[in-house]
Formats: C-alpha cells, sequence, structure tokens
C-alpha cells in the first residue's frame, strides 16, 4: 500500500470535500470534524511520504496513473514524481492545512455562518489543488491544478466582505492572466516538442538541442511570466494586498503561508527540471543578471510598501511580497547554496507567516481595529498572543534561533558565492526595515496605553466583524499560534539536517 | 499580379494565419482585460483571451490531409479502400502486411487529426466556463453591494473611507 | 483543412471579437459574444477537432451566454465602455 | 492605465509573433506535435488497447484520465463557489402557491418546450453513452442535460425547475458524480494495481483487458455527466437569480 502513498494523500480531502457538501446540512461543526479527520489522514501519509523518499537512495518516486507504460522512451499518461523537495513541502501544505483547520472552529461560525460547509469544501478541495502541483511531473496537468487552487481561492475570498469581493474579482482578472500565459508557454513547448511530461520534454529538448529556438525562449519567458504573477513578484503584485487582507481571517491565515510559496516551488521546478541549470543560468544569456535585480527592486519595493502601511494586515501582506523577492531572487543565484536557502526560506516563510497572520488575526479580532494602534498595551492584555507574534515577528527581522535567520543566512551566502552583491545589500537592508517595523509594534506593546473607544469610523471598518473585547483567547486559536510558533524554532534548530536534504536532493537534480 | 498576390497568400500569410489571428485576438482579449472599466466587459475579454490560446492549441493538431479523430468503426468502405491498396501492392509487400491482416485495418497515422490538443482544449473550455461562472457570480455579489459595474464608480464609492 | 473557408472565419471572429467589446449594451454584448462563439466552433468542426467544436457550441455558445445574460438581467444593461 | 495596458499588450504580442516564425506550418504532418511518439501512440494503438475508436474520448478517459478527474473537480468547485459566494437564505425562500405561474414565458414558448425537451435529454443521453464511437462524451452530454433544465427554467419559470431538480438535488448529484469517478479510480487501487488502471478490472467487468478500459471509460463518462449537469443547473438558477433562488428570469 506504500506505494500509493501520493494518490492516497490526495484522495483523502478529495473524499473528505464530498462528505462536508453532502452532509454538511448547513452545519459547520459537522463539516469542521470532517474535515479535521480528513486532513488529519493526509498529514499523517505525508508524514510517511517524507519517510520514505528520505529511505530511498534513488531520489524519488514515480507514480504512474493508470499504469500506461512509456511507448518508445516517453510518457503517454500522466506521471507524478515526488522526491524530498516535494515531499517536505507537501508536509508543509497539509500540515498548514490541519493547523489552520483547528483555528478556524470558531471562526467559521462568525464569519461565514451557514455557508460553513462549502467553506471546508473549498479549503480541502484547495489543498489537494496544491499537494497536486507539487508531486505532479505533467505541465498540462499542473495547469488544471494551477487552475483549482486559482479558483478555490477566488470563491474563499470573495466569501468575505464587499472589499473582498471587489479584490477577489481583480484575483481573477490577474489569475487568469497568470495561468493562460502559463498555458500559452506550454503550448509553445508542445508544439515544439510535441510532449507534455515534464522530463521528456527536457530530454527531447537537449536532444535536439532546441536551447536558442525563439519559441522555447518566448516559452520560457511566458511561463515565468504566468508563474510570477500567480506569486505576486513586485511589478505583479497589484492582487495580492487586498485578496488576502480583506478575505475571511481563516481564509487569510491559510493562504498568505502557501499559495506564493507553492508557486515558488513552482518556478523552482520549472527552471531545474524543465528547462534545466544549463539553459536558465548560461552564460551568454542575460536571465540570471536580470530577475536578480528584479527580486532586489521587489525586496526594497516590499520593504518600503511595508513601511508606509499603518494596517497590521495589509503591512503583512507587503512584507510576503519582499519575502517572494527572497526566493525568487535566492533561485536565480546560480549558486547551490542560493537555491537551498531560496527552498529553506519556502519552508520557514511559510511557517513564520502563518504564525504573523494567525496572531494578527487573533489581535484584529479581539481589538476590533485593524491598524497599528491594535497594538498599544497588548502586552499586558493578552500576552500569549504576543509571545506568538513576537517569535514570528524575530524570525521576520532574522535573529538567530529562529528559521528565518538560518534561511537569510544562506541566501546570504549564496549571494556571495555567486558576486550578487546587490542581493546581499538589499537582503540585509530589508532586514533592517524589517527591524524597524517589528520593533515599532513592539515598543506599542510595551509602552503603549489601551485605548477605549476608536476615535473614528471608516468605511473599511463597518464591513468589519465586531470587536469581541479583549478577554481570553480560546484555546482553538491559541494552540495553532503555539505550534506555528514552535515550528519557526524547530525549522531553525534542524537547520543542518534541513540543508542537507535539501542540498542533497538539488545536487542529484542539477546533476 | 493576381498569381504574384496568390502566390504570396500562399507561401506565408495562410500557413501561419491561424497564428496570426491568434495573437491577434489574444492581443484583443488581454487589452479589454486591462482597460476595460465594466465588470462584464472585463469577463468578455477574459473568454476572448481564452478562446485564443484554445486556437493555438488546435491549431497545432492539424494536418493538411487529415480526417477527424474518430476510427470508422464499421467502415466497410475503409476496409474495401485497404483491400484495394494491399491489392496493388500485394506482390511487393505482401509479407509486411502479413502481421496487420488480423486487425481491421493498419492505421495510417497521417489520415488523422492529433487527438491530444483536441483533449487538452476540452479541458481549457471547461475550466474557461467555471471561471467565467465563479467570476460572474463574484461581479454579481459587487453589484449587490456597490450597485454599480463600472470600475471607477466603485473606486470613488470606496475613496472617502478606503486607506490603501 | 479548407483555407479559404478557415480565412474567413477568422477574419469574422476579430469582427465579432471588437463588436462584443464595443458595444455599449451589455445584453447586446453578450449576444454577439455568444454570435463569436458559434464562429469558433464552426471553425473547429472545420480543422477536424469534432468533439471541441461540440463542447464550445454546447458550453461557449449556450451555458456561458446564458449565465452572462442571466448576470446582465440581474444587475445592468448599462455600460460606459 | 490605457497606456500601459496597451503598451504592455502590444509587447506580448512582438513577443508572440516573434515566436510564430519558427513554428511548423499550419497543417505540417511533420511537426513534432503531429508525429511525435506521444501523439503517434495515440492514434495507432488506442483500438488496439481500448477498443474505443473515438480517440478524443479514450485520451481523455483513459491515458489522461487524471486530468479529466480535476477536470470535473473544477466543474464542482465552480458549482460550489458560486454557491458560496452568492447565495443568501433569505425568507422568500419559498414563493406561494398563485405565484408560481407568473414567471416563464408565454404559451407558444411553453409547448415548443415541451415538445422537444424530451428529445434534447435523450439526445443528451444518446452523447453520454455514445461518446466511444462518435463525437461527445460526459461534458457534452452533461452540458445539454443541464442546458434542457435551464431550458424547462426558462420557459415554465424556475420553481417548475426546482421541482425536478431542487437545491439539495442538485448537490447530491454534483458530489455523486465525481464519486463515481473518483471511486472507480479507488476500486482499482484495491484491486490491486495504480490508481485509473482500468485494466485491474478485467476480473469484474465481461470482454477482457480491453473491453474493461472501454467500459470503465464509460462508468466514468457518466459520472462526468452527473457533475456537469448538475452544476450547469445550479449555476444558472444562482446567478438568474442572485443566489436567492426564488424567481428566474
Amino acid at each position: 500500500m506504500t506505494d500509493h502513498l501520493p494518490i492516497l494523500l490526495l484522495l483523502s480531502p478529495l473524499f473528505g470535500a464530498l462528505v462536508c457538501v453532502l452532509f454538511g446540512k448547513g452545519n459547520s461543526k459537522n463539516a469542521w470534524i470532517v474535515s479535521m479527520i480528513s486532513l488529519g489522514i493526509s498529514s499523517i501519509l505525508s508524514v510517511f511520504l517524507l519517510l520514505k523518499v528520505l529511505s530511498i537512495k534513488a531520489g524519488d518516486i514515480r507514480y504512474r496513473m493508470g499504469g500506461w507504460d512509456p511507448s518508445s522512451g516517453y510518457e503517454v499518461g500522466i506521471e507524478l514524481r515526488i522526491d524530498i523537495l516535494a515531499a517536505l513541502i507537501v508536509l508543509a501544505v497539509t500540515l498548514v492545512g490541519f493547523i489552520n483547520t483547528i483555528y478556524s472552529k470558531t471562526r467559521v461560525p462568525a464569519e461565514v455562518g451557514e455557508k460553513g460547509p462549502f467553506f471546508y469544501a473549498l479549503i480541502q478541495l484547495l489543498i489537494v489543488g496544491l499537494c497536486g502541483i507539487i508531486m505532479t511531473n505533467d505541465a498540462f496537468n499542473l495547469y488544471v491544478l494551477i487552475e483549482i487552487t486559482s479558483l478555490t481561492s477566488y470563491a474563499l475570498i470573495a466569501m468575505g466582505n464587499r472589499r473582498a469581493a471587489l479584490s477577489s474579482f481583480n484575483y481573477v482578472i490577474m489569475g487568469t492572466i497568470g495561468a493562460s500565459f502559463y498555458l500559452l508557454g506550454v503550448g509553445y513547448l508542445y508544439i515544439k516538442t510535441g510532449t507534455l511530461n515534464i522530463d521528456d520534454i527536457h530530454t527531447y529538448l537537449e536532444n535536439e538541442n532546441l536551447w536558442t529556438s525563439q519559441s522555447i525562449i518566448v516559452a520560457f519567458i511566458l511561463i515565468m511570466l504566468g508563474v510570477w504573477t500567480k506569486m505576486a513578484l513586485f511589478p505583479l503584485h497589484g492582487w495580492l494586498p487586498n485578496a488576502y487582507s480583506y478575505a475571511p481571517s481563516m481564509t487569510g491565515t491559510f493562504m498568505a503561508p502557501l499559495m506564493t510559496k507553492v508557486m515558488v516551488y513552482v518556478m523552482i521546478r520549472v527552471m531545474l527540471w524543465l528547462f534545466g541549470a544549463d539553459f536558465v543560468y548560461s552564460e551568454d544569456s542575460v536571465w540570471s543578471e536580470l530577475i536578480v535585480w528584479m527580486s532586489v527592486v521587489a525586496i526594497v519595493a516590499g520593504s518600503f510598501l511595508a513601511l508606509a502601511r499603518n494596517d497590521i494586515k495589509k503591512m503583512l501582506t507587503y512584507l510576503i511580497i519582499a519575502e517572494v523577492g527572497y526566493m525568487v531572487g535566492g533561485a536565480w543565484l546560480n549558486s547551490l547554496t542560493g537555491q537551498a536557502g531560496a527552498f529553506y526560506h519556502i519552508l520557514s516563510d511559510a511557517a513564520m507567516t502563518f504564525c504573523l497572520f494567525i496572531a494578527a488575526s487573533i489581535v484584529i479580532i479581539r481589538t476590533g481595529e485593524s491598524r497599528l494602534n491594535a497594538f498599544d498595551g497588548l502586552f499586558r492584555k493578552m500576552p500569549l498572543t504576543m509571545i506568538g507574534f513576537t517569535i514570528g515577528g524575530l524570525s521576520m527581522i532574522g535573529l538567530p534561533p529562529t528559521c528565518g535567520f538560518f534561511s537569510k543566512w544562506y541566501l546570504i551566502s549564496g549571494g556571495i558565492e555567486s558576486g550578487h552583491w546587490e542581493f546581499v545589500v538589499a537582503l540585509l537592508f530589508s532586514s533592517l526595515i524589517n527591524a524597524v517595523i517589528f520593533f515599532k509594534i513592539f515598543e506599542r506593546a510595551y509602552f503603549g496605553k489601551i485605548k477605549g473607544i476608536k476615535e473614528e469610523v471608516s468605511v473599511a471598518d463597518i464591513d468589519m466583524i465586531p470587536a469581541e473585547g479583549i478577554k481570553s483567547v480560546p484555546a482553538s486559536m491559541l494552540i495553532p499560534l503555539f505550534i506555528s510558533a514552535l515550528s519557526v524554532l524547530i525549522l531553525g534548530i534542524m537547520n543542518k539536517n534541513l540543508f542537507s536534504w535539501i542540498s542533497n536532493a538539488l545536487k542529484m537534480i542539477n546533476g | 499580379m493576381d498569381i504574384i498576390i496568390a502566390s504570396f497568400l500562399e507561401d506565408s500569410i495562410v500557413p501561419k494565419f491561424n497564428y496570426w489571428i491568434y495573437v491577434i485576438l489574444m492581443m484583443i482579449g488581454l487589452y479589454a482585460m486591462i482597460t476595460k472599466n465594466n465588470l462584464i466587459k472585463k469577463l468578455i475579454g477574459m473568454a476572448i483571451f481564452q478562446t485564443a490560446i484554445i486556437l493555438l492549441y488546435v491549431s497545432v493538431g492539424v494536418k493538411a490531409d487529415a480526417n477527424i479523430p474518430i476510427i470508422s468503426h464499421h467502415g466497410e468502405k475503409d476496409h474495401v479502400e485497404h483491400a484495394q491498396n494491399e491489392n496493388l501492392d500485394s506482390a511487393s509487400e505482401a509479407s509486411s502486411h502479413h502481421g496487420s491482416k488480423k486487425e481491421h485495418h493498419v492505421i495510417d497515422k497521417n489520415k488523422f487529426a492529433n487527438p491530444l490538443p483536441h483533449v487538452l482544449m476540452l479541458t481549457a473550455i471547461v475550466v474557461g466556463v467555471s471561471t467565467l461562472g465563479l467570476a460572474l457570480a463574484i461581479s454579481q455579489k459587487v453589484h449587490g453591494s456597490f450597485g454599480t459595474l463600472e470600475e471607477d464608480e466603485i473606486l470613488d464609492q470606496l475613496r472617502p473611507g478606503g486607506y490603501d | 483543412m479548407i483555407w479559404q473557408f478557415d480565412i474567413i472565419i477568422l477574419i469574422f471572429l476579430v469582427v465579432t471579437a471588437v463588436i462584443a467589446l464595443r458595444v455599449k449594451d451589455l445584453l447586446g454584448a453578450s449576444m454577439v459574444f455568444g454570435i463569436y462563439s458559434f464562429l469558433i466552433c464552426l471553425l473547429w468542426a472545420e480543422m477536424g477537432a469534432v468533439d471541441v467544436a461540440f463542447t464550445e457550441a454546447a458550453v461557449g455558445a449556450g451555458v456561458s451566454t446564458v449565465i452572462m445574460i442571466a448576470t446582465v438581467f440581474s444587475t445592468t444593461r448599462r455600460s460606459k465602455d | 492605465m490605457k497606456f500601459f495596458g496597451l503598451l504592455s499588450v502590444i509587447i506580448v504580442g512582438f513577443l508572440l509573433l516573434s515566436a510564430t516564425k519558427d513554428f511548423p506550418n499550419w497543417g505540417d504532418e511533420d511537426s513534432p506535435a503531429n508525429s511525435g511518439p506521444v501523439s503517434s501512440f495515440y492514434i495507432e494503438k488506442t483500438e488496439e488497447k481500448t477498443k474505443v475508436p473515438n480517440m478524443v474520448t479514450a485520451v481523455l478517459a483513459d491515458y489522461r484520465g487524471y486530468d479529466t478527474m480535476f477536470e470535473t473537480v473544477v466543474i464542482f468547485i465552480a458549482g460550489i463557489g458560486i454557491i458560496a459566494v452568492l447565495r443568501t437564505y433569505g425568507s422568500n425562500e419559498s414563493i406561494p402557491k398563485n405565484q408560481v405561474g407568473d414567471e416563464g414565458a408565454g404559451l407558444l414558448a411553453r409547448m415548443t418546450c415541451s415538445l422537444i425537451l424530451p428529445f434534447i435529454q435523450l439526445f443528451a443521453l444518446y452523447v453520454v453513452a455514445h461518446g466511444h464511437h462518435s463525437p461527445g462524451g460526459g461534458f457534452q452530454g452533461g452540458v445539454m442535460l443541464g442546458a434542457s433544465y435551464i431550458l424547462l427554467a426558462l420557459a415554465y419559470g424556475l420553481a417548475r425547475a426546482k421541482s425536478c431538480f431542487s437545491e439539495k438535488r442538485t448537490l447530491v448529484f454534483a458530489a455523486l458524480g465525481i464519486f463515481i469517478y473518483v471511486g472507480w479510480g479507488v476500486l482499482c487501487l484495491v484491486m490491486g494495481s495504480e490508481f485509473l488502471n482500468y485494466s485491474a478490472l478485467d476480473s469484474i467487468l465481461p470482454g477482457g483487458v480491453e473491453m474493461a478500459r472501454s467500459h470503465s471509460m464509460l462508468a466514468v463518462e457518466i459520472g462526468v455527466a452527473l457533475t456537469v449537469t448538475a452544476i450547469m443547473f445550479s449555476m444558472f438558477s444562482n446567478l438568474s437569480t442572485k443566489g436567492r433562488l426564488d424567481k428566474g428570469l
């Protein structure tokens, strides 16, 4: 049965979603139990998958759907391919989904009411889509799965207030442009190679030596544009801040840590598996230089925009945009340390963004205030929440025991190795700005006075859920916060192991 | 002169004409998605954009003198034709055809259009209509809370209190 | 496969696409979009993609147009561009 | 914005056109896509391996069945997403009996509709069942079946159509369709081979490995058709009433 782990992992949330729709009956409680069970099973299976991948020396597990063997060397069916990198991200996705489900227990009845079962069904289908994206080895299947994640996230975001619906509409437009560019790129590759399997496309391009063909270069640009739109790299980031900050809180906490990171993983996969390191880092092309500079711009711009925001969630979303710049830059550094750092940063960024978003959501819900003055004096009133927030914030700044420090360390050493000093400077600069942002908040939280009433009511506030008052936070919110804070620390402590796994896997791909 | 124009048509426009039009349709759709003010118009642009991509894929699968990708099952005609062909070159290639006689007929891959792009585009059409339906639902929700489908009017409504 | 036919439909496609985006009445735009879908369905039948043509006729020209018109009826017909 | 949009569109257009030079001609038989091993395999081996003459159906439901499963899931997501976004559970859920006749079209439309509806539905079922031999299959048949209910709603009013196909029933059918599809794949798992490997079912289906594949494709297409029918109708009924499901167009 262990051969079928990858597909069982996907089927569990899929069946869970069907059960939620069929037997939910407007009752969020039943749907919550169902999704806890299905995502729990999925998380356990992904742990086993990781153990299995670590135990085999060959590098990756392949699983042929429908049992179709290749014909004259080319895959005719769809194939899954899981290596250590994929297994790690699958584990992160299912765990974040599971923990976020715990968090959503009290929030779903409060924010979406009778539509709770549909919410849980959509969340589980989103996890199916994300896990599928990570595991598939077929370029067109990847498109279908990208559309699954996009459609679920449009619906999940639009379940919020009226601003959420508007930002969801913008997300539909941008997301469709991104996915369509990806599809166009795959089409160009198909025209030139006649196959859709990622490994086969790479082999064909290698054999026919099509690297200088105009179509392949355009296909590469199109796929990159599509993936960048989906991950909100700086000039294409327009949809992200509003979508994530106006969405229902349990949607934001789920999507902010995962969506952009999975797309970064797709980018790394397209770079290294589909096109290959020789093409993307080739000496006579400008890709590497150009894109590292783009990521530098993204880091600096994201940090500045975050500094300028007064809204907690908006600020965090702009920090995500800066972090996307880190990962894209690291992946394009043309050094193994940089790639490994980018990959490590996917995991650590997922953990710390999750932690910060949960803490911020708790603060906003409890104080009814979405601006930074919500934090005034909170260390006295909500110490547990603030401890979680502090750990997340320290990791964002990059202080030693947390994972943020180690992933940044590898990124910086990758930058030094490959001589991209501008990237190193941008990283350090961004860390400085993060320190300014977070120490400003910590200062407010220590020394600020607690506000009595709000002085002005704006349009956005009318849409907000009324404050529930600063009182004891339910365990269903604190436990996820602590697990995520703990995972920030664990990922930091395990950095030696993680780094060696990641760099071994990357060495195998790079050949 | 007519001959020159005709030969120009046949040599450089006609062979790539589908690809030219696909690019034009894609540009129309993309332009509408980016610049149109009305939400429904944006969605029409999106649908045109998606059909342009489908046009690219389907054009890839066309073969000059191919049929639809369905093997005619009760095709007595095919069978007879095939038998005649076999008679014609039976002297030279009788042995090579021997193995395939057990089947109905030998399948010449140039006689059928490439089925793979068709399959992919069935999926893409379905994804397109799903996106369109969901986007229409979202635009109805926007209309329900703002009372208009024009983007600039919506932004005007948000400006006094919105801070971003 | 008949390139003359192909070219005629393609030119009509571009024309209908532009009209669908220029018409100020949203109901009219939806109808023209339905015509566009039918034309593209013809084009696919001509290119030998019968299954795609069938799906486009049912989904693109049928259901897409209907749900678009349903939206126009339950929101507004007016459009500024 | 207009200028920026135009600029980016022109840049993308030139990028795409620049690659067009490189393409094989339209209708070229020897282009990599048309003569490559993958497409040749589909054309030459499909009938031998699956006994299905329509290659598109075979590729859709068997070789790339995993894709099609997710395609059905996409439809399902669209359906429940529209309900999640738009549906309002208001008080005017049920309209009084005397108002039922008010909506819908006039007499002539109703008579025509009642005459052609049975044929549309029959043809839709034929399209689903005959997808192996002629153009068509689960999607096309499902959309037509859904469209027949949409026609019913247009002619006789949404209340009449809802009495045939209530909201609860649409959700059950939609979930059931995916359940059939995924369940069929799981059955293959249980029989000891890969997910969606229909050849594992030859011990419980008549006619050998090839016919097992062929029959399984039919089962899978029926699942697709159920989901598509239900979601198409649900999409229309929610969009035409702004999610109140009270009174149609």
